[in-house]
């Protein structure tokens, strides 16, 4: 037994160990603990594709859509209260994610080979068609959304599926075979002079990234209990095209912690516009949380332009500096 | 013409040139050689203002222009053809040869500029529509300098010219370089690996190693310099 | 027949607006290699300032009394008010640039883009908080005229919308494919490094870039109101949307390309909506930039620029 | 079927961008193990040649048979994996890529196993990397590069920056090896250097290779036979004594 | 100590405006009762919280009202959908949730903490179909919002309804909310000479449907739901919709006293004239702050069941009673616009 195997086991049964207390975690901080696993797993499977593979998605949320249908599905038909109520969760969560693979597949195939914004501009549309078809079509509740009777998503299976997604991501890059998803966002001429089939890598990093984004939509509806076609609209693919760029392109632990940031800077900014000390002319301006959240966005572009965990953004450089004057 | 004093530069941690002084007097053919990664370019570079100087002065006909902005420069009369030459490969050949002269307001003298270009290298001439990103290495070479010279520089730095061009024609491009230094009277600071040639027709040279001057002399004195002779004419 | 006469006209009218946006976002495009995701939110901005300044400038130049009689006041009144929020937004376009986008200059583009939406998402909500959340009417700035030629409707707002994107398209090519400046912002669009090297002043033309297409983004929010007079902080988020499908259709960069782009996506809408169903009008218009784009990778005027290898 | 015994050949292949012909009728040939020059003026089309062979460009015309079997209308990857690997003439290594990844990466092709490996990571996995990893290591080796292993390669100098081209492209062990202008941006004494290895590889590794340089002390000194193009037309063909005392090649190309 | 009552609303994004003007009256509803003494003489709080006007954050801010901010009660959101996803949550906790206007039928389906005090979609559709026959019109189209399922819903009872008693719909036409250009779909209308046309969506798109449709020279009356209710319907509009009717749960000419003081404390507060989701947000609150004094506790459950047998609650929309599903039986108000207001035309019991 080797090393990656060793660290993904003991994360899962760390994740098992934690939810056997999830009951005495304040619900809140809970809902948060639980979003801020589906967005790492959003976050990461994105990486592969535009941090990794350099292609730029504006789909992902398109993807999770086709995971939270499908899944919601799933466990409709079996009916809420069957029994093996896991196994269900656990065959509605797959059947999710391979949908949503499958949509990879079908928009990966012919469309990668149109480039950059051609690409971004595509992902979009079609994460709209997938949008404007859900919104649409009766049985799955049209423009009403779904409701999910079940609430089977916990720390454990989300966390499970953080942990599968970072050690599928992270070690398939790790590898000689990975390193074909670099020399295609690095020059594909380059990689295909050196035989390595572009067309291949980016197909395969759009289906990974869209089977693991379904299973995020899969613990989604299974935790929100409810799911509408405007919650996956391209607002929210940009949210998460944002987590990666922020943490940093082709980097998994900055783009896992800017998963977390992320979700819970507006809970933060939520407590500070509710905090009572905070001045009367202010609040107004405090109280609309996208005003700071944009602002603070921003301000981070500016000081850590690579993206927060990698070396050589202005904040090193301006915090090097300030203890070379110190000393 | 211009005077460079104890120039420092870095890339990050990595330290490119650790002071150096080199003078090129108007008029005059200076060479810089020096093996891969000496900081020759990076001399150039931080002369034309696209890499900060860390310390240093740079100047040019009287004036410090060590802070200025690269456009500034280039009004001064200081003119830069860069390594990987950087032509607009999205522009025509035309167009580029245009934008060379982006700062001159005589528009009327274009034409016989042009032409001058165009009897230097003919084969521009026949390419003159085409977008300048498909065309040969040593055509994109050609359109680099022929832009350069359409800013009518008074002091010209090139580096590299005869990278990837063929035989007869760096015999051409070098020709054409003392031409324009005798008869347009521009200076010219030149960074050559093809070290023989470059020495041949300049009057003064500089050794670069590792970010240091090593060696200064007369062109033709450093031809005969042993360690020169070893090291970057081919023995 | 006539029902699809006047489909048309609608369409190519819901069109120009597309188109007009467009414009905009494609010169900046063009020359920065970066999608402006506030665009749209300064389309808006524009329209807010003409919204406020409308009075003002009543008061200076009083209108004619009958808004659907045509009248040299109200023309003269709206053109002031349409230039005063375009010299606004420009400066607007101007100051943003300097403040946010500069400092990322030379860094990946996605960083950029980020930055983009985080002013895109500043100028709406900033936008709920100053202006309040509710749609507000816009005067009518333009004599509002309906000319039925039999059974058709073409109204005048129409038609100034369409004329002023064309006479814009031209000018703008003019500029960008003609003048030393447009030339030196091509130059610069491929190589900021070398456009130095040949004396062009970076900043100045990439200011000058981000004020015209803000200016533009500007003209296109005060026509936009002028058709349909209900603004909201909120407005450009789906036209920007839709423009930056007409650019890509057209070819992003293109000028003439996002015109094209524009007409063909409002007709494409406004034919789904008659005659197939408004339900799938957003689906059927992807999927028709879709399979486009699939046949023509770099839009329908993009160059098919091979990498020189 | 070809008839020829040549490794490569190229037949009658025309290379037609919008009106012009950037390469017309050629005719090449190149024997295994055989170490060919192919020079010409700026704009000749050796260039257009290297990306007509590994499917960079596809010919207006004619066509091209390698090992055998005619490769037109395959990708690039297809025709690197049949055994012809290249260089750039504007170098293009992996930017965010460690030298040592850079070769690795183009080991990519001989891989024995694929994803469902990479993520087991069980015996015949950690094996197969080590494997790499060593081959790597050598090919660093040979061409002095070993020091820079985990230096990143955009940080290079550029002649160690053209000789990690080399080594990469000799990672996907190809029977025929294209190198575009190798020793452009070196100064002799590097030079002689590069011949040393470029004939110690093609020993070492049975290749054949095409190389493409302005550098007559390079290219009269290392090929057996030198084609000559001008304006796309094969001008002539022969012994390296036999090119530099050609009269069309002299006035074409070398001067006096 | 204080009574928390927990509210959460679209102050930001794409709704805002239907949530302000909802989330202010709820405001001055609390300061009223706390003006006249509070709630079992403990002063009323509301925790107010934003979910943007998108999906997923909703749930979230009832958790966090509940297990941080301990309230005993919660107004949910005018939009179905937002209702759909806190609901659930308040069900699971055992905390009543009152949605002040959302109409689709699911949200109280959700269990027996879930109430609603305006009326269904049902009734709308079927009182207004009532009333264009009444004046006499036979063929009617009908313009739908797509995108909202309240719009939708209206629609189908007005369809069926209309259809029943003798009515002709002659062409049903789409549009999503956001949408600026409603030309196309107003050149098919045209094209079938209505007497009426149905337009059942919210004031942003029906003042430019408007326009517009007077600008092409369709005359037909339009005719809609509550959604049209809103000062911007009359700016935007212009006279375009003079002589246009729709159903609502109040009237501003409502000469009661208590209906009269909430218009001019509203006035007073915000500057501006109440609509509806305003009517019904201030009633909630009264109404939910009527149950807690009723059932002389603040236990979540003594509360579900004060609320649950709410009858004949008077509030400015009218009396109110809960059914045994927990919806709002009421009356609903005719109004039509002129004179640049909405003017009273009749009321309708259920
Ligand atoms: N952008 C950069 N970032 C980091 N290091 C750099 C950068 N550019 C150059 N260097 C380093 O600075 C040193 C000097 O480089 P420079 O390009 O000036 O050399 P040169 O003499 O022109 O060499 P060559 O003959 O290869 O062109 C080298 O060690 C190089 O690796
Ligand atoms: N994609 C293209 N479109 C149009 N013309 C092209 C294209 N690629 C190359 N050319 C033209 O074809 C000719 C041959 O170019 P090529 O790059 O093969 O020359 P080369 O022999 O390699 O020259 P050099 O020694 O300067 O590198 C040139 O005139 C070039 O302008
Ligand atoms: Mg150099
Ligand atoms: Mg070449």
């Amino acid at each position: 037994m080797n090393r990656p195997k060793t660290w993904l086991l003991l994360s899962i049964l760390a994740a098992w160990v934690i939810s056997r207390f999830q009951g005495a975690i304040n619900p809140y901080y809970y809902d948060i603990l639980i979003t801020i696993g589906i967005n790492i797993i959003l976050g990461v499977s994105l990486n592969l594709v535009t941090g990794y593979t350099g292609q730029f998605s504006l789909g992902h949320a398109g993807f999770m859509s086709v995971g939270a249908y499908a899944s919601a599905m799933v466990t409709l038909s079996v009916g809420a209260h069957a029994r093996g109520e896991s196994l269900i969760f656990i065959g509605a969560l797959l059947v999710g994610g391979l949908s949503a693979a499958l949509a990879g597949l079908l928009v990966g195939g012919p469309s990668l080979r149109l480039k950059g914004d051609y690409l971004a501009i595509v992902t979009l549309g079609f994460a709209e068609i997938i949008r404007v078809v859900f919104e649409n079509v009766e049985a799955v509740g049209a423009a009403r959304g779904l409701s999910i009777p079940v609430h089977t998503t916990d720390f454990f299976w989300t966390f499970l599926s953080v942990a599968l997604t970072i050690y599928v991501v992270v070690f398939l890059v790790h590898s000689t075979y990975g390193r074909g998803f670099l020399t295609v966002r690095d020059d594909e001429v380059a990689a295909e002079a050196m035989g390595i089939n572009a067309t291949k890598y980016k197909v395969l990093a759009f289906v990974v990234a869209a089977f693991f984004a379904g299973i995020a939509g899969g613990l989604y509806a299974h935790f929100k209990q409810f799911i509408h076609p405007e919650g996956f609209g391209y607002l929210r693919s940009v949210d998460i095209v944002v987590i990666v760029i922020l943490g940093g392109m082709g980097n998994t632990p900055g783009v896992i912690i800017a998963a977390v940031l992320l979700t819970i800077l507006p809970e933060g900014l939520r407590a500070l516009g509710s905090w009572s000390a905070l001045p009367e002319a202010i609040r107004p301006l405090i109280q609309n949380r996208m005003i700071l959240y944009s602002l603070l966005l921003i301000a981070l572009m500016l000081l850590r332009p690579q993206g927060l965990f990698s070396t050589g953004g202005r904040l090193t450089k301006w915090l090097k500096r300030g203890k070379g004057a110190a000393a | 013409m211009l005077q460079i004093r104890d120039l420092h530069v870095n890339y990050g941690a990595i330290t490119a040139l650790h002071g150096i002084n080199i003078d090129v007097p108007k008029g005059s053919i200076v060479t810089l050689i020096g093996a891969n990664g000496a900081g020759k370019s990076t001399t150039l570079r931080a002369v034309s203002g696209i890499t900060r100087a860390q310390k240093g002065s740079i100047v040019f006909d009287g004036e410090e222009i060590v802070h200025l902005a690269p456009h500034k420069i280039v009004g001064r009369g200081l003119c830069h053809v860069p390594e990987g030459r950087m032509i607009f490969a999205n522009l025509s050949v035309m167009e580029n040869l245009l934008m060379g002269a982006y700062r001159r307001n005589d528009r009327k003298a274009f034409g016989g500029d042009l032409d001058y270009i165009f009897d230097i290298f003919p084969r521009l001439k026949e390419r003159k529509a085409q977008s300048a990103g498909t065309l040969s290495g040593g055509e994109q070479q050609m359109l680099a300098i022929g832009r350069a010279l359409m800013s009518k520089p008074r002091c010209l730095m090139l580096d590299e010219p005869s990278l990837g061009i063929a035989p007869l024609l760096v015999k051409t491009i070098f020709e054409k370089i003392v031409e324009v230094n005798k008869n347009l009277g521009i200076t010219v600071l030149l960074v050559e690996q093809n070290a023989n040639l470059a020495l041949e027709i300049s009057q003064f040279g500089y050794v670069l190693e590792t970010g240091r001057i090593i060696l200064s002399d007369a062109s033709a004195k450093l031809r005969e310099d042993p360690q020169v002779k070893e090291c970057y004419l081919g023995g | 027949m006539i029902q699809f006469l006047q489909q048309l006209i609608n369409g190519l009218a819901l069109g120009s607006i597309y188109a007009l946006i467009a414009l905009g976002y494609t010169m900046v495009y063009g020359v920065l290699k970066f999608i402006n995701f506030a665009h749209g939110d300064i389309y808006m901005v524009g329209a807010f300032v003409g919204l406020y300044v409308t009075p003002w400038v009543w008061k200076v130049i009083p209108p004619g009394q009958d808004p659907s009689k045509f009248n040299w006041n109200t023309t003269a009144g709206g053109l002031v008010v349409m230039l005063i929020s375009m010299v606004v937004c420009a400066v607007l376009g101007i100051l943003i640039e300097r403040l946010v986008y500069r400092p990322l200059r030379n860094r990946p583009r996605l960083t950029v883009l980020i930055t983009a939406i985080g002013v895109s998402i500043f100028l709406e909500n900033f936008g709920q908080y100053l202006f309040g959340a509710d749609p507000k009417s816009f005067p009518d700035i333009l004599p509002d005229r309906t000319i039925d030629i039999g059974d058709l409707s073409i109204f005048m707002n129409q038609i100034v919308v369409f004329v002023t994107t064309i006479v814009l398209l031209v000018a703008l090519r003019y500029i960008v494919m003609k003048t030393r400046m447009g030339t030196a912002m091509r130059a610069l669009s491929y190589n900021t490094t070398a456009a130095s090297l040949m004396g062009i002043n970076n900043d100045v033309i990439i200011a000058f870039t981000f004020g015209l297409g803000s200016a533009l983004a500007a003209a296109a929010g005060i026509l936009n109101a002028i058709n349909y007079p209900s603004i909201d902080p909120l407005m450009g988020i789906l036209p920007g949307i839709k423009a930056f499908v007409a650019a890509v259709l057209g070819g992003i960069g293109n000028l003439p390309g996002a015109v094209v782009g524009g007409l063909l996506l409002g007709v494409l809408e406004t034919m789904v909506v008659g005659y197939i169903s408004p339900m799938y009008r957003d689906a059927i218009a992807f999927a028709a930039l879709i399979f486009i784009l699939l046949f023509r990778p770099n839009g329908l005027f993009g160059k098919i620029e091979k990498e020189k290898v | 079927m070809s008839v020829s015994s040549a490794l490569l050949e190229v037949d009658q292949c025309t290379v037609q961008f919008g009106g012009l012909k950037a390469v017309s009728e050629l005719d090449l040939r190149i024997h295994e193990g055989e170490l060919v020059g192919l020079i010409g003026p700026n704009g000749a089309g050796k260039t257009t040649i290297f990306n007509l062979i590994t499917g960079v460009y596809q010919p207006t015309d004619g066509d091209i048979w390698f090992d055998g079997q005619s490769v037109v209308g395959h990708k690039p990857y297809q025709i690197t994996a049949r055994g012809i690997a290249r260089t750039f003439q504007n170098i293009r290594l992996f930017s965010s890529l460690s030298v040592f990844d850079n070769v690795r990466a183009a080991c990519n092709l001989h891989l024995k196993h694929g994803i469902s490996h990479a993520l087991w990571r069980g015996g015949a996995f950690a094996r197969e990397e080590a494997e790499i990893a060593e081959r790597v290591d050598g090919l660093l080796d040979i061409f002095h590069l070993s020091h820079l292993r985990n230096a990143e390669c955009t940080s290079l100098p550029y002649g160690d920056q053209r000789r990690l081209e080399i080594v990469r492209a000799l990672a996907t062990r190809p029977k025929l090896l294209l190198l575009d202008e190798p020793a452009a941006g070196m100064n002799p004494t590097e030079k002689g250097e590069l011949m040393r290895l470029i004939r110690f590889a093609q020993e070492k590794f049975q290749l054949a290779v095409l190389l493409v340089e302005h550098d007559m002390r390079v290219v009269m000194g290392i090929c057996e036979r030198i084609a000559v193009i001008d304006y796309g037309v094969k001008i002539a063909e022969g012994t390296p004594e036999a090119i530099r005392n050609d009269r069309k090649v002299i006035e074409a190309y070398l001067g006096e | 100590d204080e009574i928390k009552i927990g509210v959460y609303a679209s102050l930001t994004g794409g709704q805002a405006s239907f949530g302000i003007s909802q989330t202010n009256a709820i405001q001055l509803a609390m300061e009223e009762i706390n003006k006249a003494g509070g709630v079992l003489g403990k002063p009323v709080k509301l925790i107010v919280d934003d979910d943007r006007s998108t999906p997923g954050e909703s749930a979230t801010i009832v958790r966090k009202q509940i297990a941080n901010d301990k309230v005993c009660a919660i107004l949910g959101e005018f939009a179905s959908s937002r209702s759909l996803e806190g609901g659930p949550i308040c069900q699971e906790n055992k905390i009543p949730m009152i949605s002040p206007g959302s109409t689709n039928p699911k949200v109280t389906e959700i269990g027996d903490y879930i109430f609603r005090t305006c009326f269904l979609d049902s009734f709308q559709g079927e009182v207004m179909a009532r009333f264009a026959l009444e004046k006499g019109y036979k063929k009617a189209a009908i313009l739908t919002d797509e995108k909202q399922d309240y719009s939708k819903g209206l629609s189908q009872y007005f369809k069926e309804n209309f259809t029943k008693n003798g009515g002709q719909i002659v062409k049903e036409q789409s549009y999503s909310s956001g949408d600026k250009d409603f030309r196309a779909q107003l050149t098919s209308i045209k094209s079938t000479k209505p007497d009426v046309i149905f337009l059942p969506g919210y004031y942003n798109e029906v003042a430019l449907v408007g326009k517009q449709a007077r600008q092409f020279g369709i005359k037909a009356p339009m005719m809609g739901g509550d959604g049209w209710e809103g000062d911007a319907l009359l700016k935007v509009a212009g006279t375009s919709l003079d002589g246009c009717f729709f159903s609502t749960h109040f009237s501003a000419d409502n000469q009661d006293p208590a209906v009269q003081a909430f218009i001019n404390n509203y006035k007073a507060k915000f500057g501006a004239v109440p609509d509806c989701q305003a009517a019904l947000g201030y009633d909630t609150m009264r109404l939910l702050a009527q149950a807690i004094e009723r059932a002389k506790s603040t236990d979540p459950k003594a509360i579900r069941d004060a609320v649950a047998i709410t009858k004949d609650f008077s509030g400015v929309t009218g009396k109110i009673t809960l059914d045994a599903n927990r919806n709002a039986s009421k009356p609903a108000v005719v109004q039509t616009i002129g004179e640049g207001r909405f003017k009273f035309v009749e009321n309708v019991a259920p």
